[in-house]
């Protein structure tokens, strides 16, 4: 039998690493397939490859029977495949409608028609339903807002297969579910949907069938989602059983660490008040532009701060710079790794010891041996997939970025107080609930630990008390006891009567 | 500050407005300024400079660099005038000029975006290059022109302005409407704003830095024939230091060198604020070496205003 | 043994230096000698380049330094490699700017050539029957060249000699060296006072001159009443000459490149070769050329 | 190729090995290049160069860029000279011009960090601003020295080997062991990398740049003071043109414009690469004019091999 879309025999090799290994698979026409697999198994691999952004070193993509050979995404387009890609791939200077037709901007004789863009972008978002003034620039998007228009940038035009890598990553349950409509809708017009996620809930809402890759080797194939169960995809991804991924455990919460009092600033403007204690795991959830990200920047001092105050064992925190932050014991893993967390063109471990070398250089001079030591320790400890240290962090797949700027943090001594946000975005299953484990044991040291997500099983599977943001201010707080996913959601989405519209700088 | 002077001074066009200040001030106070000769002299001077900006401000835009604008400028001029004496026809000449300008600027943008040479190294070296080529081919020595009517191109008016003047703003005019109104203009942006995303996205790139180099290489041949024409012959050792010059321009005038910003407006008034200042320096008659001082503090003294007005605006 | 004699120009893209060298290698074809040249346009390659004469085996050399003040190192590096060195166009002087007797030395006296250019202007006022007091004149000025200075202030002597009143010279400083600078400083200088009718121009060398002269065609001043008068006369003055029209460009001091090129390179080898050690000042004479001796003038001085 | 020849010729250290081999093939073909005088000329006449291109290459890894190095340069040479006249002593006069040219980066870096001004437009402004102080406080002339003790500096020997080289070696060695032993040398690779990430793991970005613009500032003093003991007085014109000189040798080594990339073996290459080139140009007597073209070829070819080396690398 034929199908739609088929992969055979693809294989692709890095230095260092065989990224894929003879993968063979077909996906049908009119369906959505799952590509399930922990992080670095090979999945945004094999999309660049569709997408004309790589080429495998040997295999070949068949679409409707007819052998494809994309030399460039040009080629791939003009196959009408399009790919949302795993990082954001915007340009913030253009407004968003140029943003959406990049590459393919309506002309005559070069000379763009700005009207027919407009339209044209604006009548297609109402369409899917995204409300963004097609002429805002893209640098005055939050992250969320950006994915959306990332989504629908693949999904606009008319392609035969989209793939959509991780889509949902910094998605709010809210535009997630806006999403998945659309995907109902493609699947309707007979489209093939490639979807990677590693949220298994989304594979079984959406999926009619599924891949799971391991180690850059195909580990399963479900033609369909029938008689498939979360263990088995999960043992099928990581090669052993996850019982309970939350694992929350009880712990004595003691005394007030982080105190924010009053705090405010450019883009949150009125104040806000909160506290996290010894012991104690928060966590804040609330739909994609609440204002969590830009309250922990203000928290953390990286950006400046109109009023307020911070302080961590009653000790205050000057404002605004991260230096005197880490000192006091306060640090924060930001959300978008790319542009805050990862530092380009530098090593695994130049990336991890960043901050903590300090400790172990006497005259500013480094101890070599020690920073080898750490990085191979936290590599090994946190699993993070590199053939070695020296490794340049961009050639590691999302989920190992994500998990060396977690040890960057894990490295410094005497942290106090943990702010994570968005902590597992793009990581696997298996690391997440390492990663949870993690916390808690941090938290059983003492630490206060506050978790920014927009996944609400996570919010309400992990923390002990939950804060709800909500047009830039506390909505409501939950203790663990109160936890109701009714009533948390609730508490998130603004009172459309009272609310004043969300105001944009384009 | 009232609220809405603040907002007409750091808004969009608050560099426009900063300079018409200054433009305002500098009329008042020195003497002979503000008269239609000095005006013409003054956007004579700056003819050169604005003409390459033009197409700078695009290679800039999409995170580019390009140094060896001089070279090409000079010895444009020269092959000009050397075609022209060789085949008899100025004509002739003339677009041998543009056709060797365009040439080099070609093999620029191939060497850059094909063989992945930075575009630092590879313009230097054509600077060099092209710029012997030129002392090589003339022994160093300038070429004159027989044909005089050679010279009318710089002399003849039009409406009382002399013609480079109007080859400046036809280029303004030009490139302002490429820049913002045509998928090429909008590519060189995105290429300078994200140059992964725009290759995603499908724009060629390589084949967008090859036509933006091109076009400079064109735009430096105008430039050269121009100023051969104004100084009546091609000189070998023309227009070197080209390079900063026009590049300070635009800079001032918001190009971003990180590439994916840059406005028409801001290189017209980054032009002019570099002619305007030698022009008044020359007016105010100061002296040589304290011209090199005050030259530096108006570069930093303009770009600290744009930035405060940037800042603030981010703030808002 | 072979003689290599090096020669070291401080700027080898002035068509000045292109002839000097152009001479001494007609002497080192008639001698039989091998002429290294080399470029220097700052102390620092200069000490490079002699260095460079001393590794590749040269037995002396003949320099035109970028600075006068680099004497006694230039002095000394010479004595560190063996060399014997006489200097040409520009004579080295020492800290406390005396000139180094000690090194022979063949040139202009920058001061001397400037006076002659003012006297050519003065002597073109006066045939013109201009009344010096109505006339202005442009001084196209390079000041961070000392012999630029010296040129230019050496006309004004003559000028003011002549009766030009001081204060209608205007300065017109270039910022680069080229024409196109010295055109945009003058235009300044002359819509500043637009009021002149008649106007004069010198400089430090042609190009600065022709610079004027373009700026006055710009604004419409016709060349009857202007002149200017350069040095050099290399290919642009030339070329100035050659227009079917006069221009304002009225003449140029020619300095012979041949006698500082072709002589230096034999006094040098005669050293060398024969231990006949070269005079110890030659002092050499501008010669003006004008639109019709040109030719002439050019011969005479052995050029062409 | 044999495998392992590519191994060696494409791997880490394969610009040295490409270097190597071009040396050996200079030396062996060249008349007169490999004699101990010839080193030690070629040596002192990259002093200048590698003795700046050690900061620059700091300035570079960390994205930033430096246009007033040879200002800096020219201007405490002038220092060094006119305070060792003025005090009466050499000790004295040399401590002010390394006074002045750490100050002169300090202002630099100020600027550049906190008024956040674009590093090209600063020191663009500094290279002027310097020159012209250096042109007014001098007249234009150079100044000599009275105490030949000063020219000692630079004539004197250690082990038959003269002291420029030594304090440029010296520095080669202790810069290349900050940039790869030391937190401030990681940092500033780090900023190169990623400027937001790295202030917000916990790097203080803004103290840093200071920083590598003081020492820029201090080294380039180093170079100044030696310079005019080479060449016995103050010169205001020196090092023009010396940031293009420094640049080209650090990008020849590797540094990458982009930031974040940077290795002292490189540098010292590419410094060594621009002085044989000149030094075998003038050896085989090659004229002045194709000596542009000549430099220009071998810059593009030295970055092309590179290149292809470090694509072949990542296609491995
Ligand atoms: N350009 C590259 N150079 C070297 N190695 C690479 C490169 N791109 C990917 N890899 C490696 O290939 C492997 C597969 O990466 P890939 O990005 O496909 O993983 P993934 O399944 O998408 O993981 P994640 O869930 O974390 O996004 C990883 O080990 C990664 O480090
Ligand atoms: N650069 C910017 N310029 C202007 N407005 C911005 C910018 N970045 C974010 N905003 C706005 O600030 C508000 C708060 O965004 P923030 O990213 O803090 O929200 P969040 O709750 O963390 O949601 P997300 O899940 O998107 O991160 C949003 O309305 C967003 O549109
Ligand atoms: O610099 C000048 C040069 O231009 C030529 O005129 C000869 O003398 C030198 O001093
Ligand atoms: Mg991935
Ligand atoms: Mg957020």
């Amino acid at each position: 039998m034929t199908h739609f879309l088929e992969f055979s025999n693809i294989t692709k090799g890095y230095p260092g690493v065989q990224a894929l290994s003879d993968i063979s698979f077909g996906i049908g026409k009119g369906r959505v397939h799952g590509l399930m697999g922990e992080n670095g198994a090979g999945k945004s691999t094999l999309i660049k490859i569709l997408s004309g952004d790589t080429r495998a070193d040997t295999g070949e993509i068949r679409i409707e029977g007819a052998a494809q050979n994309f030399h460039s995404t040009r080629d791939a387009f003009a196959a009408r495949v399009t790919v949302v890609h795993q990082e954001l791939q915007l340009v913030p200077g253009l407004t968003v409608a140029e943003n959406l037709r990049l590459g393919h901007f309506p002309a005559r004789a070069g000379i763009i028609s700005f009207r027919e863009l407009v339209e044209d972008v604006g009548s297609k978002l109402r369409d899917i339903g995204i409300d963004v003034d097609p002429r805002t620039k893209v640098a005055a998007l939050s992250i969320g807002e950006r994915q959306m228009i990332e989504i629908a940038k693949a999904v606009m035009q008319d392609a035969r297969v989209i793939a959509l890598d991780e889509p949902t990553s910094s998605l709010s349950s809210r535009e997630s579910e806006i999403l998945f409509k659309l995907i109902d809708r493609l699947r309707e017009q007979g489209k093939v949907i490639l979807y990677i996620s590693h949220r298994l809930d989304e594979i079984f809402r959406l999926c009619d069938g599924c891949t799971v890759l391991r180690d850059g080797r195909l580990a399963a194939h479900h033609a369909t989602m029938e008689g498939v169960t979360r263990d088995q995809i999960v043992s099928e991804m990581v090669g052993r059983e996850i019982s309970d991924i939350w694992g929350w455990r009880g712990r004595a919460i003691g005394e007030v660490r982080l105190k924010v009092a009053g705090l405010s600033g450019t883009r949150l403007p009125k104040p806000v008040s909160f506290e996290a204690r010894s012991g104690e795991i928060l966590g804040f959830f609330g739909l994609v532009g609440a204002g969590r990200s830009e309250l922990m920047r203000l928290v953390y001092g990286a950006d400046s701060r109109g009023a307020g105050s911070v302080s961590i064992d009653g000790r205050p925190v000057a404002a605004s710079d991260p230096r005197q932050s880490i000192r006091a014991g306060l640090v924060l893993c930001p959300e978008d790794r790319k542009f805050d967390g990862i530092v380009q063109g530098r090593s695994v471990s130049d990336n991890i010891s960043i901050s903590a070398r300090r400790h172990f250089s006497p005259f500013g001079i480094l101890d070599l041996g020690k920073e080898a030591a750490l990085a191979d320790g936290f590599i090994k400890s946190l699993r993070i997939r590199t053939p070695s240290r020296k490794q340049d962090i961009v050639n590691l797949s999302g989920g190992n970025q994500q998990k060396v700027i977690l040890a960057r943090w894990l490295a410094e001594e005497n942290v106090k107080v943990l702010i994570v946000d968005e902590p597992t975005r793009g990581i696997d299953v298996g690391a997440k609930a390492e990663i949870y484990d993690l916390l808690y044991s941090l938290a059983e040291k003492g630490l206060a630990i506050v978790v920014v997500s927009s996944e609400l099983p996570e919010v309400m599977g992990i923390s002990d008390r939950v804060a709800v943001m909500c047009g830039g201010s506390i909505a409501a707080t939950f203790d663990r006891p109160e936890f109701n996913e009714r009533a948390i959601l609730a508490a998130a989405l603004p009172d459309r009567s009272a609310a004043e519209p969300i105001q944009k700088v384009s | 500050m009232t609220g809405s002077l603040k907002r007409i001074l750091l808004g969009e066009q608050g560099l426009v407005v900063i300079f018409a200040i200054a433009f305002a001030v500098v009329s008042l106070t020195v003497p002979n300024f503000l008269t239609e000769r000095n005006m013409l002299g003054l956007l004579q001077s700056v003819v050169t400079i604005g003409i390459v900006a033009c197409t700078m401000m695009f290679c800039l835009a999409s995170r580019d660099f390009d140094l060896s604008v001089g070279s090409i400028v000079a010895f444009s001029g020269m092959v000009a005038v050397m075609a022209s004496n060789a085949t008899g026809s100025i004509p002739l000449g003339l677009l041998i000029a543009v056709g060797f300008g365009t040439f080099v600027g070609f093999v620029n943008g191939v060497v850059i975006a094909k063989l992945k040479i930075n575009a630092l190294i590879t313009t230097l070296a054509t600077m060099q290059i092209v710029r012997g080529l030129a002392l090589i081919s003339s022994d160093g020595r300038a070429v004159g022109i027989n044909d005089a009517s050679f010279y009318q191109l710089a002399l003849s008016k039009f409406l009382g302005v002399p013609t480079p003047i109007w080859v400046m703003v036809a280029l303004f005019v030009i490139f302002g409407f490429v820049l913002n109104r045509t998928v090429f203009g909008r590519n060189t942006l995105a290429i300078g704003g994200n140059p992964e995303a725009s290759r995603l996205a499908g724009v060629n790139v390589d084949w967008m830095r090859i036509w933006i180099f091109t076009l400079q290489g064109l735009v430096c041949a105008i430039a050269g024939i121009l100023l051969a024409s104004r100084i009546t012959s091609g000189q070998p050792n023309a227009a070197t230091g080209l390079e900063l010059s026009v590049i300070s321009a635009c800079v001032l005038g918001g190009v971003s060198l990180a590439g994916g910003r840059a406005a028409i407006t801001g290189v017209i008034v980054g032009v002019l604020i570099l002619g305007i200042a030698e022009n008044v320096m020359n007016l105010l008659n100061i002296q040589a070496f304290y011209q090199y001082v005050v030259r530096g503090l108006i570069l930093l003294l303009a770009v600290l205003l744009d930035n405060l007005r940037s800042r603030s605006l981010g703030r808002r | 043994a072979d003689v290599k004699i090096g020669f070291i120009v401080k700027q080898p893209e002035e068509p000045w230096f292109q002839d000097e060298w152009k001479f001494a290698e007609v002497a080192a074809k008639e001698k039989g000698f091998t002429l290294v040249k080399i470029g220097a346009e700052d102390g620092e390659k200069l000490q490079s380049a002699i260095d460079n004469l001393g590794a590749q085996g040269a037995q002396g050399f003949i320099v035109c330094t970028p600075d006068v003040k680099l004497g006694p190192g230039i002095v000394a590096k010479a004595e560190a490699n063996g060399l014997k060195v006489m200097t040409v166009d520009d004579r080295l002087v020492d800290a406390d700017g005396k000139p180094l007797e000690a090194v022979p030395h063949m040139g202009i006296s920058a001061t001397k050539i400037g006076e002659a250019v003012g006297e050519a202007i003065a002597a073109e006022i006066k045939k013109r029957g201009w009344d010096p007091k109505t006339v202005g004149a442009i001084r196209v000025s390079y000041d961070q060249l000392p012999t630029a200075v010296d040129r230019v202030d050496g006309a004004i002597a003559a000028l003011k000699a002549a009766g030009f009143p001081a204060e209608n010279i205007f300065d017109a400083p270039q910022a680069k060296t080229d024409t196109e600078a010295a055109l945009n400083a003058a235009t300044v200088v002359l819509n500043k006072h637009a009021d002149i009718k008649n106007w004069v121009a010198f400089g430090l060398n042609d190009e600065a001159v022709l610079g004027a002269v373009r700026a006055t065609e710009s604004v419409g001043i016709p060349a009857a009443n202007v002149i200017g008068v350069g040095i050099g006369g290399a290919e642009s003055a030339i070329n100035e000459f050659k227009k079917a029209d006069a221009t304002g460009f009225v003449g140029t001091v020619i300095i012979s490149p041949k006698r500082h090129g072709y002589e230096t390179a034999l006094n040098m080898y005669d050293w060398i070769a024969n231990d006949k050690a070269p005079p110890a000042l030659t002092l050499t004479a501008g010669q003006l050329a004008l639109r019709d001796n040109y030719e002439a003038v050019r011969k005479d001085l052995g050029i062409e």
